[in-house]
């Protein structure tokens, strides 16, 4: 077998980063899955970027119509989708266009000629063929629609139909090109297409093609990055692959069976946030029913309104939704209900990128609202943290009887990875308690440990009582004008929120430690991107470590020491800073930022190229 | 709104469902004679204290809750309808009042009772249509007449004002009923009316606010001018009123209701529509009267209320630890190590 | 909307309100059809680009204001409404048209789309119900029928829909039409009336989704059916369909609408109602009407528009710079020094 | 004449404090602003504290139905309502159980014996009588209803209408007892009652009767504050009283005649937000139109629509009604039209307390959006402040074509002080240009000075373009994804923001400078406190100065500088320590903090301890 040598490195000897770009309706989205599915069940490592336009189908062909799925993978720990391509697959001009910047040089291009004719040029704003200018990949160049059509034709299928497999063809020669398995692609066509024979074998043909044009064409294979039988060196177990609503769902279901009561999730769609309203509502036998809500407020409404009444109210949605379920939130925050608020974070303002993923509502969620109105923000870091920071929102809302804002983003929400299947049994419950006994039972004293009010839900036999919006008595919950109570109560709420460090883990390090000399402390989808970066630094031998926050607010009890401890520490987020700001606003002390707002995530190099910078300095 | 009482009925007087609040209205206004009938009506139904929650947003109608001895939840401005209905969801067993202002419910409130009346959740919604905001000094309402002096229109309000019952009609009320203040008697009536019907129970109730506007409603209220002035609408009853002398019959080519003087024009009594609750295109017409006013139970008719389809699609068999493991763990999988 | 144009007319075409940016919707989206129509009313009208102003929220219909070689504000998802009647107030010269969808129009944007109607703002306002949120990926919408499978509702709605004529009329909207994509020459009739009249100027378009939605009215607009399925609403003339051979006609009794057989029992074309758009209670039951479907101008009455009421309160005289320094200056006052 | 020469020294020589208490129906607002005037009439210096509850008339007697009106006024300069009260009038129990903690000892406290029966104190939650306990106040019981009865019986006015006249008699006493005049009282009573002559004639005479009783009585008077023809040593110029609603709608009717054009103010009435739109919708003549909305929602975006089409769209509430017009904000900063949001903060979270003040939407100003949101902030400080601040609020908002965020709180909206009016030719215009130049022109190219974008409202000839809320390319304004782009325009709204720094005048001192050992940094209305704080703090020889920030965000250009030249910086608030953490945020430094939220203003003496202790650290 021929192997492209000089592929080899930039990735490094035992990962691959494709990407598979084409027209909205080329199913682009579903080849990439596809994929992952097949170098997941070799035993791979990986992690995958879906990035797609906002347009439903913008038209074929245009720059903006453009549709990409990237992963990486491989025989050793991948944590990120690649910084950079070693394989591009551009089915027209216009993904060609998009894309082109992100190949490295001597990557291999494949491209299907037939879309590269002048119409098509022309639609992606290029006056000329640019394949002129293609100096210095590998190049490619199919006439994939041509041979997708010829490997149906025997079966009947017409050429129109036949455009519809161009990717199960490129599929199998990218399965081909990078050595994988294509059974599981096999399977699911054939279940998927169970009812419409002749497009399941069409496809089957399709993807067959493709794999057999690779071998018969002799084309050189990419390197080995997954020997057969080998796999990636991740904890033993059986695993699966999960996007970060994927895990989220599953956290919240979970959270249902290990708190004893049933959740209840209100939404309006909004991307990125309503694929968690599709998947929960397939959940419903599990613990969480849905509701879709006439807006946004309504959504977080539905939710305080089943909270009160004895389940757990969960809304979710993104920016500009979260932004409308602010005054609401203060109802929550003031009647002490526990509540979980998730905003699948994107691009803004306004209504901004709506397709591509940002750090930026963290002061939104920490500090957004009218007058002082803490609550507890935690943060996923990737697609299978999201199962564990949903469960841990679930507790924590139901401890101590306050809203929760879970952090998520359009990366994280797309994303996928391996994840080690949880088994179930093992988690710790948290029964929640409803009612309080009867003898003097007042709605708003307190639990001294926790700082928190007793959950009475109407239809409580011999509880009832009142509760509102209003400052209310500290006890009786009764309104109240009276300023020493607004005094007591504001520092009760600010207190019992602050608190809640005292029953968080120490914050840890997820590589370094307190000896090293920087610290990069990050928060949320970040996470690969800088483990990648520290990996390569400290295999470089700098002295860096890494702490990734999932308590945003209250901040670990130990964060404080941990930052002073440091000559320097560095924040980088996807957004102009706001960790930055809020760290500093806590500790007083001086920390370095780093921030990309460009709707893509980190690359790694970007991350390691400033910590060097910061070494220099 | 019909729940099945499992328990004992108490034997709770009116004066049980008073809570041990002070009451804040100002001394006269029109929501005092409302909270009297409430109490009245809930303990004529013999209602569950415990299971009886009054919800509302913010306004001085919205203050009801502290007042009855219930579950009581005193929300934001415009989103009872929203919250009802969550909690409506989350525990179907419970009874459910919701009470609103004219601005509450139609001015920042209007989406979410519009939704709510579309589903047709089961509970009663209360609309204390004072035709201005009590609460924050006497500002024009949605359903202040046009040309209404208020401070924030010293040159008179321009925009023609909601009615009420339309809108409800027009957003799928089935069940659209109005009254006012001071009719005790047949308030009670109307609210049991409501409290028995399965699924959003739409009442107006007229209410005068003695500060900002007092007398909007004198003309319906008033012991001279009342006859003359309240269409009550009972189901297959003929519509008559200013004690039987005048009626209301339809003029088919004008698709609309005219005023007869019974005994004129050979018209009699039986020349009178009879009440038909469950005609659409009547109510319609009723709703939009002037004078008259039409009160009592306008429009009723059964549908599926939203809370019982929910339940009712709920999962019958609440599954395992095992089949959640299952769901978890996905369908394709491998092993590492 | 009637704006007095002051310039020459400008012969523009309808290729010349089109802007230049490249249309983004699905090949075969029921809002290209919208769009020409759109286009060449403009052009039919006369009307002047630099006044004209397309507004709307979010959605994929909202992103028409990109499309049309005038000014245009793409807002945020159901305030297009709210926005427009600031644009209005502000410079009441404008002419404009609001473009929103049935979940941007009836969904989120429910309170401000009552609120205009009510109002009657001089505006054009174009909903386009494809009864499916397009842009967000198919869940349903308020307008989708009881029972709708879509991501968000894998095992139906439960909930009756909007009717969004019936809504409209119900929050008193004084024109109310109805038309759908495919039936261009109609479709610019309707606009040019909707344009002509003063005050809000309410259009439901029907709109097939062909990605998430596609075929939910070709009972009304495929060519077999289409006869039987259209009502065309005209004023002064018969209420028949069918090419004649059907008609509508009012049951008395019922206060309800019948259709009938041209011919048969008896009754010839002359017992079909004749359309009067003036009529409140006949819209009531056109709206209503699934077969066939009410097309045209169902609504039209005249009533003072909000912006007109807005100008005509302004000021005549523009007070001085000594005017404001003396209301600024108060009336008690005292020297210090 | 006696004096109660022990008053003397609490309060300074030179000023009392009379606070004004009884039943919401007793008219004492009323009162209090006779009172008010009397004494700017007479060249007092003041400042005023009107205090109601939110109930519209609670149940007579009752301690949450008690209204209160509370001055401080004299010779020489008044800085805040006073901390302790030199007279307490008490109308009923409900009032003395109000209030009575705040009477300094030795005080004057002037009740009406007819309230003090049994039913009354059972209503004020007494179990007997509360003047059994009243010791080491001067007291004067006085049966002001009978007396007043009897004023007015002669007209022939019955008991019940007589009643509603015994807060003029109270006055009158009060104007005796303190030595001022009436006759501006019995002006405003002859021009108000003009219609009913049985009104007018019942309330002159108990004002007469009043004001009789104590020179008849031969009560003491109150210490002379002011002698007569003796004013206070304000600067010279014609003076009138104004609250912060009125100076701010000046201000704002002011910039509308400066900026050359018309403002459109859209708004939803909620406590304390809504005294503007009803003296906006007075003063339309003026270039305000005023529209009542449909919800804060409708509010922002009928505005948004405004200052599309070229008018200066102005929106005002209180700290709910802010939040949720976050998402609509959020498209002005993105399409960077010009806009004033005017937030008339109050006591919270959510409903809370809404006729108490607080200062704690400073987080929800400056950083309660989703994604980066950057906008300008401003804090009006005392009633004659909000003037200035809304001139400059639109003169920012126009210039920069940025959305603008006025703070003021519950305090400043009802307080009044003494006024110097403006000469408004005086001021200097900033007149707003529309359009561009045809040529070339693009929707989003900048001003290179500014980097404001140019306003060209719908309707300018040949300049036809499309904005909206999704991320627009930097120079047409049309749709961009690209992620460069976005980079670019974060980068762009952010340095357009911070850039005004350059524009502001330098931050300075209202006492002391850089040479002092402590900094106390204000904002918004604590300037009164701290003012009065730091007078007293320097003449006891304390090395602190004042610097009150108008300029929330950006923050000037030398504040950084400031704060790094003290030993210690204090940041007193009304809040749990927003300005402190964004200031420690933005700086990396540490700052005390001190903190209050009780809906009532900081005391001067609150300040003072607090700095006192800080000298001990
Ligand atoms: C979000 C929000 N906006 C505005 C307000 C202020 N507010 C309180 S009640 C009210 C209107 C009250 O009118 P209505 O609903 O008719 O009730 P009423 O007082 O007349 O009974 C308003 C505008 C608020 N509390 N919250
Ligand atoms: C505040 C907010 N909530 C939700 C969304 C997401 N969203 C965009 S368009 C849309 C609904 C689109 O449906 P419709 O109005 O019917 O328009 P269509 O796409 O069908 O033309 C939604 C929910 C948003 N952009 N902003
Ligand atoms: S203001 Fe009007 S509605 Fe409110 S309590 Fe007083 S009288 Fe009643
Ligand atoms: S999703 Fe539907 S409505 Fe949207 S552009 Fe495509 S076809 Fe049209
Ligand atoms: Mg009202
Ligand atoms: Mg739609």
């Amino acid at each position: 077998m021929n192997e492209i040598s000089h592929l080899v490195g930039a990735a490094g000897p035992d990962s691959l980063v494709v990407r598979f770009a084409g027209d909205s309706g080329d199913g682009m989205q579903l080849t990439g899955s596809r994929f992952t599915q097949e170098a997941a069940l070799d035993g791979a490592d990986l992690a995958t970027f879906p990035d797609f336009p906002a347009e439903i189908r913008a038209p074929v062909g245009t720059t903006f119509g453009v549709s990409a799925f990237q992963i990486q993978f491989g025989g050793r720990r991948v944590r990120t989708p690649g910084d950079r391509l070693d394989v591009l697959v551009a089915l027209n001009p216009a993904a060609l266009k998009v894309n082109l910047e992100d190949l490295r040089p001597g990557g291999t291009l494949i491209i299907d000629t037939a879309a590269f004719v002048d119409r098509n040029f022309k639609k992606a704003g290029y006056d000329h063929d640019p394949r002129d200018d293609l100096d210095g990949y590998r190049r490619l160049d199919i006439d994939i629609t041509k041979l997708t059509q010829a490997a149906v034709k025997p079966l009947g299928v017409g050429n129109r139909d036949a455009n519809r497999a161009r990717n199960l063809w490129t599929l199998g020669l990218v399965l081909w090109l990078t050595g994988r398995s294509r059974g599981a692609t096999q399977d699911w066509i054939r279940e998927r297409f169970a009812a419409e024979p002749l497009v399941r074998d069409a496809n089957l043909a399709a993807l067959d093609a493709g794999h057999a044009y690779g071998e018969t064409a002799e084309l050189p294979r990419l390197p080995e990055v997954l020997a057969p039988g080998q796999t990636a060196p991740l904890p033993p177990g059986r695993y699966r692959t999960v996007t970060g609503v994927d895990a989220l769902c599953y956290g919240l279901v979970t959270a249902a069976r290990l708190s004893g009561i049933d959740l209840f999730y209100g939404s309006y769609p909004i991307t990125p946030a309503s694929s968690m309203l599709h998947m929960l509502a397939r959940l419903g036998a599990f613990g969480v029913r849905t509701f879709q809500a006439e807006d946004e407020i309504a959504a977080i409404c539905v939710a305080i309104g089943a909270s009160y009444a004895g389940q757990l109210g969960v809304t979710g949605s993104s920016g500009p939704g979260i932004a409308l379920k602010m005054e609401a939130l203060g109802l929550a925050i003031a009647t002490e209900l526990p509540l979980v608020v998730i905003d699948a974070q994107r691009g803004g303002p306004s209504t901004g990128l709506p397709t591509k993923t940002e750090q930026s509502d963290l002061f939104q969620a920490v500090l957004g609202r009218n007058a002082d109105a803490p609550l507890v923000v935690l943060a996923a870091s990737t697609p299978g943290d999201c199962f564990p920071v949903a469960i841990e929102a679930v507790r924590l809302a139901t401890r101590y009887m306050t809203p929760v804002m879970l952090l998520t983003d359009g990366f994280l929400a797309n994303a996928s990875e391996p994840w080690l299947i949880p088994d179930l049994a093992a988690l710790e419950p948290f029964p929640v308690r409803q009612g309080a006994a009867v003898d003097g039972f007042q709605p708003y004293a307190r639990d001294p440990a926790t700082l928190a009010r007793a959950w009475v839900p109407p239809g409580t036999p011999g509880l009832r009582h009142r509760i509102g919006g209003i400052e209310r008595s500290h006890r009786t919950g009764a309104i109240s004008y009276d300023p020493a109570n607004h005094q007591m109560m504001t520092d009760f709420r600010r207190a019992k929120i602050l608190g809640i460090a005292r029953d968080l883990p120490a914050q840890g390090f997820v590589a370094g430690g307190m000896d090293d000399r920087i610290l990069i402390l990050g928060w949320g989808s970040t996470f690969g991107a800088i483990e990648s970066a520290v990996d390569r630094l400290r295999a470089d031998g700098v002295s860096v470590a890494h702490a990734h926050l999932r308590h945003i607010w209250p901040l670990p009890a130990n964060l404080g020491d941990i930052l002073a401890s440091f000559e320097r520490v560095l924040v980088p987020e996807l957004n102009t800073g706001q960790l930055h700001l809020l760290l500093q606003g806590v500790y007083g002390c001086r920390l370095e930022s780093l921030t990309k707002v460009s709707g893509k995530p980190f690359t790694a190099a970007e991350i390691e190229t400033r910590v060097k910078t910061l070494l220099e300095a | 709104m019909a729940t099945v009482l499992e328990r004992e009925p108490k034997g709770l007087t009116p004066k049980d469902w008073a809570s041990d609040q002070e009451v804040r209205w100002c001394p006269g206004c029109g929501d005092y004679a409302i909270l009297k009938a409430v109490q009245k009506t809930l303990a004529d139904l013999q209602a569950d204290p415990d299971r009886t929650v009054f919800i509302s947003g913010i306004g001085c109608a919205a203050r009801f809750p502290y007042y009855v001895e219930s579950y009581g939840f005193h929300t934001i401005h415009g989103r009872a309808a929203a919250i009802a209905t969550g909690v409506k969801l989350a525990n179907p067993e419970l009874d459910i009042w919701v009470v609103s202002g004219d601005g509450d419910s139609l001015s920042i409130g209007g989406n979410h009772l519009l939704h709510l009346l579309r589903r047709n959740v089961d509970l009663v919604y209360l609309l204390f249509n004072n035709e201005v905001y009590g609460l924050t000094k006497g500002q024009a309402s949605p359903t202040s007449p046009r040309g209404t002096v208020s401070p924030s229109s010293p040159g008179g309000t321009l925009d023609a004002p909601v009615n009420a019952g339309a809108f409800a009609l027009g957003a799928g009320a089935r069940f659209v009923a109005r009254v006012a203040d001071v009719v005790q008697g047949p308030m009670v009536e109307v609210l049991t009316r409501a409290h028995g019907h399965r699924g959003t129970s739409f009442v107006e109730i007229l209410q005068n606010c003695i500060v900002y506007n007092d007398g909007a409603f004198d003309a319906v209220t008033d012991k001279a001018t009342a006859a003359e002035h309240q269409l009550w609408c009972r189901h297959g009853e003929p519509l008559l009123f200013a004690g039987g002398t005048k009626g209301v019959r339809l003029v088919p080519e004008r698709f609309a209701l005219e005023i007869f003087d019974v005994g004129a024009d050979g018209l009699g009594a039986e020349a009178a529509l009879v009440h038909d609750e469950t005609n659409p295109m009547l109510a319609q017409m009723l709703v939009r009267l002037d004078v008259p006013t039409a009160l009592g139970v306008i429009f009723a008719v059964e549908a599926p209320s939203y809370d019982a389809a929910f339940s009712a699609a709920a999962p019958t068999r609440k599954p395992g630890l095992a089949d959640l493991q299952r769901q978890v763990g996905g369908r394709t999988t491998w092993k590492i190590g």
